[in-house]
C-alpha cells in the first residue's frame, strides 16, 4: 500500500533526462541518485560548488576539502568541476541546472513551497533552497503526503513561511504523483495500491482534472 | 610591498577594531580562515559582523567566537549547527540576518566588484523579500539585494604565491573567492606559500590583488560529517 | 548526451535563423570563435544582433559577416578596426549599441546568472547614462544597466573534454565565459578535445554545464598587431 | 622648455606607488612603464584580463593568445594571473585598481574627462575608459596641455561628449602638474622652463591657489 521512500525516489528519477544537470536536496531526493535510469546520463550539482558529485568515500577517499551542500563528505567523478558558491548560484539563478528535487513541509495548490522554517521552533536557515526553487528550469517536491498527524500537507495555501511562491513544477509523495496546472494539482498517477479517490481525500487542495 | 606576514595575529596587526564588519569564507567548516579566527578570538576585539554562509560549531570556526561574546551580528544562509549561536540568538544577544545562500555570495560579490545592488528572483514572495524593492522585468517581479562591502575580509585557500595570487582545493573554494572581493582590506591564510612564478598563470583562481596580507600555517581541517560508503 | 559534433556546421545545425541574437567571446582576433563564425557566414542567415566586444576585422572575425550583410545590429566596445562596419553604421545599414566594455561583459554575466539588471557608476553623467535608470546608493549615483540574454553563444577555448569542461590559454580567455553564460544554447570550438577525466576538476575555466555542443578544429589564430621588443 | 613626451611619462611615473595595481592607457601613459621608480613594485593590468603585464615579445615569445589592451602582443611576468573579463571589470569597478593613468582630447575644471569621441567624426568605441575612470581609485591623465590650434585642452566645460563626469584627480602636461580641486584646479608644480603665469595663461578653466 502506497510508496516507501525508496520507492518515491526511484519514482522521481524517472524525471531524469538524459544530459540534465541536477541539483538534489538532502532526505528522499538524495536517495535518487541510486536509482538513475540505465542509459541516462545525469550531473548532479553540490551548490556549494561543484558538478559532477560522485558517492560517499571510503575511508582512504576521506578528503576534507571535498563535501557536497549538507556536509557530508564524498568524492569526484571524471567530469567533475569545482568553481565558488558565487558562480555555483549563478548557475541556479541562471535556470543552468535543468531540476532540482527537494523535499517540503507543505506545498500548496498553486505551487507555493514552504521547507524551511516553523514560526517558534528554531529556525536554522534557508541555506540554497530559496535560490534553487527560484532558479531552476523544473522544481520536483518529494515528500510524505501528510505529516506525522496525518494531515495533508498539500494545502490551498502554506500556513508556514515560503521558500518561494509559485515554483513547484510536480509533487511526488507516498500517495502518488501531481503536477501543479492552472486551477490546482492534476493527479498524473497513484501509487501501486492506492486508488484515485484515497488520494483526493488525503489531498487539502483543489484537484483538476 | 611585502604581503607575507610571520602568523596570523601580525597578518591582522592594525585592522581589528570593535564594531567592524568582516566578511568570511568557508561553508560549513570546509575551506575556512581557521587561524585568522583563532586570532580573532585572541584579539578580544567585540561587537563584531560577520557576513559568513555558516557559524561554525561550538568549538570550531565562526562558533569559538560566539563564545567569548566577540560577535554582535550574523549575515548567513544556515546556521544550524551552533548551538551556542542558537541560544545567544533566542536570547536577543545575537543578532541574526539569513540571506539566502546565493543572495549572500552575490551581495559579496557585487560589492567587490562596484556593483551596489542587483536584482534576483531568489526570495520574491517570502519574508525574504519584506521591505526590499521590488521591480518587473519581462513581466517577472524581481527584488533588489545590495552589494556588502566588508571592512575586512578573511579567506582560506590551498596555495598561495608570494604576491597573493591564491589557487584553492575542491569545494573548499567555496565563499572564499567572493569573500576574498569584498573587503576593503583581505588577509587570506594559506597551506602552502610558493615562490612567485611557481603557479600556472592560467590556474590562479582569485588573482593577488584581491589579497592584502598572507600567512602560511598548520590547519586542522575538521570535517564536520564523516560520511563514508561501505566497501564490498 | 553527445556533446561532440564533427564540425562547425553540424554543431551549429537547428540552432541558426534570421534575426537571432548572438553572443561572441574574443577580444580583437583574440579567442574569436573563427570556425563558428566561417560557419554562420556559409548559412547565410540574415539579420543577426551581436554582441560582442569588437567586431573582428574586415576579412577576419565578426568582419566576414558584415562583408555578407548578415549582420544587422552590434553590441560592442570597440570597433575602430573594421573600415566596412564603419561604412555601413555611417550609411544606416547597420545599428550599433555602444556599451563600455566592463558594462557589456558584467551584462553578459548576469544575464547568465538570473541577473535581468544591476546598478553601476560606469557611465554616470555621459551619453550612455541617458534614458536608463538612476539610483543612489551612499550618496553616489549610478546607472541601472540589463543583463543579456542570447539565443545562441559562440565561444572559443583553448581544450576542452567531452563534457563541455573548458579551460581557456592567457588573455584568448577575455569575453569567452561570460558570453558562454549568457546564451540559452552555446557552442564551443577548441584547439584540442581530450578524454573526460583528463582535466584537473580544480583547474576548469568554465564547467560544462555552460556548454551544449562542442567542436574541435584547426585555428589561424591571427594576431592583430604584432609588436615586438627589440633584443640587444 | 616644457616637457616632452618621455619626461611627461617620467613625472606620471613618479605617481606610482609601492604595491599598487596600474592600469596603463594608450599613447603617453604606455610609455610610463619605462620610468617606474627603483624600488617601487607595480603591477600592471591589461583590462581584457590579465594582472603582471610583461614588455613586448621577442619573435619567439610572440603568442597569439597574449595581448594587452591594445590588442598589442606582449609577455607574462612571475606574477602574472589571467582571468575573465567580467572579473577583470569586476575588479576595476570595485576600485582594487589603484590608479589608471590615461590620455585625453579635453579635462575640464570639474574634473570631467573626454577622451572617447568626437562627434561628426569616426567613432571607434570607449572601450575600457569608461569603466576605468568610474571605477579606479585615481585617474591621473597625461596629455598635451593645449591642442594642435594651440587651444587649451583643459577647459571651464569639456565641448566633447564626456567619458566620465568629476573623475580626474590630477592632470599632467607637457607645462606642468594640475589638481581637480574644490573649486577648480590647483597647480602642483610646473614644467621645466615653464613659468606658474605661462601655465595659467595656457589654461582656459579656473586656476585656485
Amino acid at each position: 500500500m502506497a510508496w516507501d521512500r525508496n520507492q518515491m525516489a526511484a519514482r522521481a528519477a524517472h524525471e531524469l533526462q538524459d544530459g540534465w544537470y541536477v541539483n538534489l536536496g538532502i532526505g528522499i531526493p538524495t536517495l535518487v541518485s541510486n536509482y538513475i535510469p540505465k542509459g541516462i546520463e545525469v550531473t548532479l550539482q553540490s551548490e556549494n560548488g561543484m558538478l559532477g558529485m560522485g558517492p560517499f568515500p571510503t575511508e582512504q577517499e576521506l578528503d576534507s576539502d571535498l563535501i557536497n551542500a549538507g556536509k557530508q563528505t564524498i568524492t569526484e567523478l571524471p567530469q567533475t568541476s569545482y568553481f565558488d558558491s558565487a558562480q555555483s548560484f549563478g548557475m541556479i539563478r541562471g535556470g543552468k541546472i535543468a531540476m532540482a528535487i527537494l523535499g517540503a513541509m507543505e506545498v500548496s495548490e498553486a505551487g507555493d513551497l514552504a521547507n524551511w522554517m516553523i514560526p517558534g521552533k528554531l529556525v536554522k536557515g534557508m541555506g540554497g533552497a530559496m535560490d534553487l526553487v527560484a532558479g531552476v528550469g523544473r522544481v520536483v517536491v518529494v515528500m510524505d503526503h501528510t505529516n506525522k498527524h496525518g494531515d495533508s500537507k498539500i494545502l490551498k495555501e502554506c500556513t508556514l513561511p515560503l521558500t518561494g511562491k509559485a515554483v513547484v513544477n510536480r509533487i511526488i509523495t507516498n500517495l502518488g504523483v501531481l503536477d501543479v496546472v492552472d486551477g490546482g494539482l492534476k493527479i498524473v498517477e497513484t501509487a501501486d495500491g492506492v486508488t484515485k479517490e484515497e488520494l483526493i481525500e488525503s489531498t487539502k487542495a483543489k484537484i483538476v482534472s | 610591498m611585502k604581503k607575507v606576514f610571520n602568523n596570523a595575529k601580525e597578518a591582522l596587526s592594525g585592522l581589528l577594531k570593535d564594531d567592524i564588519f568582516i566578511a568570511a569564507g568557508g561553508f560549513g567548516l570546509c575551506g575556512i580562515p581557521e587561524l585568522l579566527l583563532n586570532a580573532i578570538k585572541e584579539s578580544k576585539v567585540k561587537n563584531l559582523t560577520f557576513a559568513s554562509n555558516n557559524a561554525g560549531v561550538d568549538d570550531f570556526g565562526i562558533g569559538i567566537l560566539l563564545q567569548t561574546k566577540q560577535v554582535r551580528k550574523m549575515i548567513s544562509s544556515y546556521v544550524g549547527e551552533n548551538a551556542e549561536f542558537m541560544r545567544q540568538y533566542l536570547s536577543g544577544e545575537l543578532e541574526l540576518e539569513f540571506n539566502p545562500q546565493g543572495t549572500l555570495a552575490e551581495r559579496m560579490r557585487a560589492g567587490g566588484s562596484g556593483i551596489p545592488a542587483f536584482y534576483t528572483k531568489t526570495g520574491v514572495g517570502t519574508i525574504i523579500a519584506d521591505g526590499k524593492e521590488h521591480k518587473d522585468f519581462d513581466g517577472e517581479t524581481y527584488i533588489m539585494e545590495k552589494g556588502l562591502v566588508a571592512d575586512l575580509s578573511i579567506v582560506k585557500a590551498w596555495k598561495a604565491d608570494e604576491t597573493g595570487n591564491l589557487v584553492f582545493r575542491k569545494t573548499a573554494r567555496n565563499f572564499n573567492p567572493p569573500a576574498a572581493m569584498c573587503g576593503k582590506v583581505c588577509v587570506a591564510e594559506v597551506e602552502e606559500i610558493v615562490p612567485t612564478g611557481s603557479l600556472d598563470p592560467d590556474l590562479i583562481h582569485l588573482p593577488g590583488i584581491y589579497v592584502h596580507r598572507l600567512i602560511q600555517g598548520d590547519h586542522e581541517k575538521r570535517i564536520e560529517q564523516r560520511t563514508l560508503r561501505e566497501v564490498k
